[in-house]
């Protein structure tokens, strides 16, 4: 189970995408798992035949602790990470004795483990023990809290479809109340065709609004108490922009269409490329500037919350790439299902407020970003121009940077770079 | 009680003194020898500590309170009780555990109490009751109240921390706490010489300043007086007395106690100088009473008993529903 | 094609590219991007899936028709016809 | 009208204005008058009232614990000082065997309107003599009211209605608490029966009593920084438990934790864990979490002593698990 943020212990299985025999690459997608973030492709990175899966889909699995076995050159990562798993105490679904129920995962590797977690227990003896450690469920039944199977009861829910935030992922009663998670009984939605369900199905899960909020006030609490931010605003002539960028889609078919958003990001990358500063990590009461340009798109939710997963490499994607890329961020975002590596990579946000917006957002860093973009909505206003003072349309770009970084001088020299950038669009 | 007794230091043996005074061991001793048949037919349960054999000490020192002065006594105070002017429909219903007991069957045979009598317990724990004797002395003396707080317990309470807490508490504070030591010389099986270094009882309270004699338990006359004497003393405000009365128990320690620890000979040895027989003795040979007086007494006793054990069978059990009650003021 | 199978394709594609929304109650002249907050990626991708699916030629200038349940099967009707 | 002063201060204070206004409260206990008692809660009283109501006593727990408890029957409001609940020990039958059991016992023709007082808990290094919270000893028996006052106020206002009740009431004072400030208003009344909710929350309910309550209340500040909301509930009332307003607590934020100085094996938090299971167990959402003192008599230093006793990062670790949150805050 890789760690996919530093406040990670634990995620939930939620379906394997391998089977034993199946030939895996480096980059391959093999599993998806369930994080309090939401549910998330696990690439691998090495490459071999996956020998056997040794965990079920349902199955909490601590950081560490190995998924699967692989057949390969090298160490496989199955190997390594089991030797690191084994003290954890925590690592105890990974050993629990499922086998039985689940014939195609062999309890032999880790075996030891719930022996070395309940000596550990005993003998660390400290203070708190908050909820006992020893607790996996059995095999079959769905951990759930008697608050959860209540409600279950009474609405008539089966548990095994939803997944749990709760201790250990139990399913808890949010989860079920929730009524986001799985299964509506078919015909409670009875305009939706059942390919809804199958879509929504094992996927589309978590996005949990009121963990997303409290996750999002935690961030935006933190960034408040420690960013000294400083903010400027700068309005943008978008009438080369926009006239090039209709020029281009009426001639296409909708797929390869290009949103004004995309040259909005585009000119933000490639602004970064010369403004290093606003892109990095500020930790340990220092900066490191990001190697590369990934950016994360502020994607709002429907119902509450927002992510901002990231855009790898923007500077270097062509307009049509990465409206490809952004498009199905935005899929992905909307059916509850993000890579690890989008959660934890961005060094600076964008946010755009889109067509049917205001017209100027400022934003709150994400913290340990530096800086964040906002775009307004692009729209007809009035502007003095060449022609004395017309109707253009416009955008109001604005940039929260954190003083402690940068300085006002080169967020403006930023925010006018993009500028210029937008002004010449044939060349993003 | 006859009216003005207390004034006098010494028993006035009139003819209706000394009769009362049997009555009331005969009442005692009679009521227990019933208390062990009913025991035997499971109306009584629990542990039932029978007093035969020391009834003179109770009669006697209760013979020199006052109506409004406390008494508090032990596990074995079945015979205080009645001496104390206990009902013995009340006693005995407690000893069955009927609503209309003394405690309304709450205690039993080991917690009899009456608010009315100023009778508080009936305390199963050796030594238990002497912390309780002083701070009820100490609160009649904050209040300028003169009342005597009587304090019964067996020689085995000695032992205990609280019996020497209690002694330098009581004489350091001259409260007005009589200490009533009913030495039967056995705490339950063990011989005092076998758990005192120190086997003279009043000499330990002695040693804490307080006044301290040794009496005969066996003698009314003697115990009466004594106690007399003791009451004056600390009614007077000179702190609290120490009153060993070395006894005997006949019985055993409790119904459920073979006695292995003596010999039945002296037992019997023992029973030949009991309270009873000596005093009974003395005032027939003295011509104060005659063999008529204590028939009748017998038979007064024996309607009294059969009078109390009907009223105990009649009594009503509490409602479970009751459980609760009197735990707190507030349930 | 019918009006309702219409229908029942634009519903199924809006619910794919936006599993998270409910339908429910939404009547068929609601501004979609109002009643269930579609936003211009949403709207751009349920053109690219309709148009994939269908085969109707979709202008941009025509998006605009497609942001109404209502004027959504309407406007298909007449395309697809018109193929 | 309000004042600011320390716990000591208000706990003497208390003593003193329920002497002045009843005749028949008076204090006795080891080093109470010319010492001006162990914690100095007493300082001053001997001057104003006499050695006859201000009462050294003798090194006798049992004795003089008695002797409250007889004086009590006799009339009396006393109120026993007892130096720690370590030494009540020795005065444990006085207060179980007779305090407890004597209404009871004599169906209910006596009853002892004592009020015990005596300090607990650890934090001061005075080791494993002077140091541990048996409060739940005390909540353990029938007849007794148990007090565990944790602010000014209450230490304050809860010696009145106690020396008012018929019954036999322990009185414990944290030592951690004593020089603590807080605001104090003589004229406010509080009762003996309620627990406290010291501060609102929706996501799981800390219940916590007596020198833990401010541990608690600081993790419950933290976890709000993690945007964690609990709900701290201060017991006051240790017997009878409160169990009402837990309980309605923990309905509504399906979790709780709960925080005692105490021992945790047999612990005031097992009982209340177990009322808990018992009465709202099917409205759960996360086992019940106890952060207790260790199983250790309670060691000399003070890094020791500390590892002893429930912290604030342990408190906020249980209450994270049970939100099913591992490990540190973001």
């Amino acid at each position: 189970m890789p760690s996919l943020g530093a406040d990670m212990d634990d995620g939930v299985l939620v379906e394997w995408d391998v089977k034993p025999g199946d030939r895996v690459s480096r980059g391959d997608i093999v599993a998806v798992v369930e994080t309090q973030k939401g549910a998330i492709e696990i690439e691998i990175f090495e490459s071999g035949t996956i020998t056997r899966l040794l965990a079920a889909p349902g199955d909490t699995i601590a950081v560490g602790a190995p998924l699967a076995e692989l057949d390969g050159p090298a160490a496989t990562a199955g190997e390594t990470e089991a030797a690191k798993a084994a003290p954890a105490p925590s690592a105890k679904a990974a050993a629990e004795p499922a086998a039985e129920t689940l014939p195609e995962r062999p309890a032999a590797p880790t075996i030891e483990t719930p022996a070395v977690a309940a000596t550990a227990r005993e003998k660390t003896a400290p203070a708190v023990e908050a909820a006992p450690a020893a607790k996996a469920a059995p095999a079959g039944r769905v951990r759930a809290s008697p608050a959860a199977r209540q409600l279950a009861a009474e609405r008539g829910i089966d548990l095994a479809g939803i997944q749990g935030t709760g201790p250990d992922g139990a399913v808890v009663r949010d989860d079920v109340a929730g009524g986001k998670a799985p299964q509506p009984a078919p015909g409670a939605r009875p305009a939706a065709p059942t390919k809804t369900a199958e879509t929504t199905g094992p996927a589309r899960r978590g996005f949990d609004v009121d963990e997303m909020r409290k996750a999002i006030a935690a961030a935006m609490s933190r960034s408040k108490r420690e960013i000294p931010h400083y903010y400027l605003s700068h309005t943008i002539d978008m009438r080369v922009a926009s006239g090039w960028l209709d020029e281009l889609n009426a001639q296409r078919p909708p797929e390869e269409r290009v949103l004004i958003g995309m040259l909005l990001l585009k000119a933000s990358a490639l602004a970064l490329t010369r403004f290093p500063e606003f892109n990095g990590r500020y930790e340990n009461e220092a900066f490191a500037p990001a190697p590369a340009v990934h950016i994360g798109m502020a994607v709002a939710m429907r119902g509450g919350g927002l992510v901002a997963p990231a855009l790898h490499d923007v500077d270097r994607l062509s307009l049509e790439e990465l409206m490809a890329k952004a498009r199905d961020l935005v899929a992905r975002v909307r059916s509850g299902r993000l890579r690890s590596s989008e959660f934890t990579d961005a060094g600076i946000t964008v946010t755009s407020l889109g067509e049917r917006g205001v017209d100027t957002v400022f934003g709150v860093i994400y913290p340990p970003q530096v800086a964040i973009v906002g775009f307004g909505t692009v729209a007809m206003r009035a502007l003095a121009t060449e022609n004395g003072v017309d109707a253009v349309p416009t955008v109001c770009a604005t940039l929260a940077a954190d003083h402690r970084v940068s300085d006002g001088r080169r967020g403006a020299l930023f925010l006018r770079e993009i500028d210029k950038l937008l002004q010449v669009p044939e060349a993003l | 009680m006859t009216a003005g007794k207390t004034e006098a230091t010494h028993p006035r043996l009139t003819r209706a003194h000394c009769q009362h005074l049997l009555q009331q061991m005969i009442r005692i001793r009679r009521f227990e020898e019933k208390c062990a048949e009913l025991y035997t037919q499971e109306k009584i349960r629990g542990f039932l500590h029978l007093y035969i054999g020391e009834e003179a000490i109770a009669v006697g020192v209760m013979d020199a309170l006052e109506a409004d002065d406390a008494v508090l006594a032990t596990y074995r105070e079945h015979g205080h009780a009645l001496a104390r002017g206990l009902p013995m429909n009340k006693v005995m219903a407690e000893m069955y555990g009927k609503r209309d007991g003394s405690s309304g069957g709450r205690g039993g045979s080991m917690h009899i109490f009456d608010a009315e009598k100023r009778f508080v317990g009936g305390n199963a724990i050796v030594g238990g009751g002497l912390p309780l004797a002083v701070g009820l002395a100490l609160a009649d003396r904050m209040q300028g109240r003169e009342r005597v707080t009587t304090c019964f317990f067996g020689e085995g309470a000695a032992a205990e921390g609280e019996f020497h807490e209690s002694m330098n508490l009581a004489t350091l504070w001259k409260l007005p706490v009589l200490f009533v030591c009913e030495n039967n010389f056995y705490a339950m099986g063990t011989r005092l010489d076998l758990s005192e270094s120190e086997t003279d009882i009043h000499a330990k309270a002695a040693s804490y300043r307080m006044p301290s004699e040794a009496v005969d338990g066996m003698n009314i006359v003697e115990v009466e007086a004594a106690a007399r004497r003791a009451v004056a003393t600390v009614r007077a405000g000179d702190g609290p007395y120490f009153l060993e009365c070395r006894t005997y128990r006949f019985r055993a320690h409790s119904m459920f106690d073979p006695q292995l620890y003596r010999s039945k000979d002296e037992v019997k040895e023992r029973e030949k100088k009991g309270p009873i027989v000596r005093f009974q003795g003395w005032v027939l040979d003295a011509g104060i009473l005659h063999q008529a007086d204590i028939d009748a007494i017998e038979a007064d006793v024996a309607q009294e008993i059969d009078a109390a054990v009907a009223f105990a069978e009649a009594s009503e059990w509490e409602a479970i529903e009751t459980l609760l009650d009197h735990v707190g003021a507030v349930p | 094609m019918t009006r309702d199978q219409l229908r029942h394709i634009f519903i199924e594609e809006l619910m794919s590219i936006a599993p998270d929304i409910d339908l429910d109650g939404v009547p068929d002249t609601a501004d979609l991007r109002d009643a269930v907050d579609l936003d211009s990626m949403d709207i751009m991708n349920l053109l690219i899936a309709l148009h994939q699916r269908l085969g109707v030629d979709i202008p941009e200038a025509d998006a605009i028709k497609l942001t109404t349940l209502g004027g959504a099967v309407a406007y298909l009707a007449e395309r697809s016809s018109a193929t | 009208m309000s004042e600011e002063i320390t716990y000591r201060e208000a706990a003497g204070a208390a003593i003193h204005d329920a002497m002045a206004a009843d005749p028949r409260v008076f204090i006795m206990g080891e080093d109470v008058g010319h010492y001006g008692g162990t914690y100095a809660v007493t300082k001053g009283l001997l001057e104003t009232f006499g050695p006859e109501r201000v009462r050294d006593t003798p090194l006798s727990e049992s004795g003089f614990t008695g002797a409250g408890i007889g004086a009590a029957m006799g009339g009396m409001r006393p109120i026993v000082e007892i130096m720690t609940v370590n030494f009540s020990l020795l005065a444990l039958d006085q207060i179980v065997n007779n305090a407890a059991t004597l209404r009871h016992m004599s169906g209910g023709q006596f009853n002892v309107p004592v009020v015990i007082r005596m300090a607990t808990g650890a934090g001061r290094q005075l080791a494993a003599q002077h140091s541990h919270s048996l409060e739940n000893w005390y909540a353990h028996v029938p007849g007794l009211r148990v007090l565990a006052p944790a602010t000014v106020q209450d230490v304050y206002s809860m010696l009145a209605p106690a020396l008012e009740d018929p019954d036999p009431v322990i009185l414990f004072e944290h030592v951690m608490l004593y020089n603590r400030k807080g605001t104090l208003d003589r004229s406010a009344a509080v009762d003996l029966r309620s627990a406290a909710i010291r501060r609102e929350g929706r996501d799981i309910t800390l219940i916590s009593y007596g020198g833990s309550l401010w541990k608690t209340l600081e993790a419950a500040a933290l976890l709000a920084e993690d945007g964690i909301e609990a709900e701290v509930v201060d017991l006051r009332v240790l017997r009878p438990l409160d169990a009402d307003t837990f309980l309605s607590s923990v309905r509504k934020t399906r979790r709780a934790v709960i925080v005692d100085e105490g021992w945790r094996t047999g612990s005031l938090a097992a009982e209340i864990s177990a009322q808990i299971m018992e009465e709202v167990f099917w409205e759960l959402d996360a086992p019940v979490g106890r952060v207790c003192s260790a199983e250790v008599p309670i060691p000399y230093p003070r890094h020791l002593e500390e590892a002893a006793l429930p912290q604030v990062p342990a408190i906020i670790a249980a209450a994270r698990a049970a939100l099913g949150k591992q490990g540190e805050p973001a």
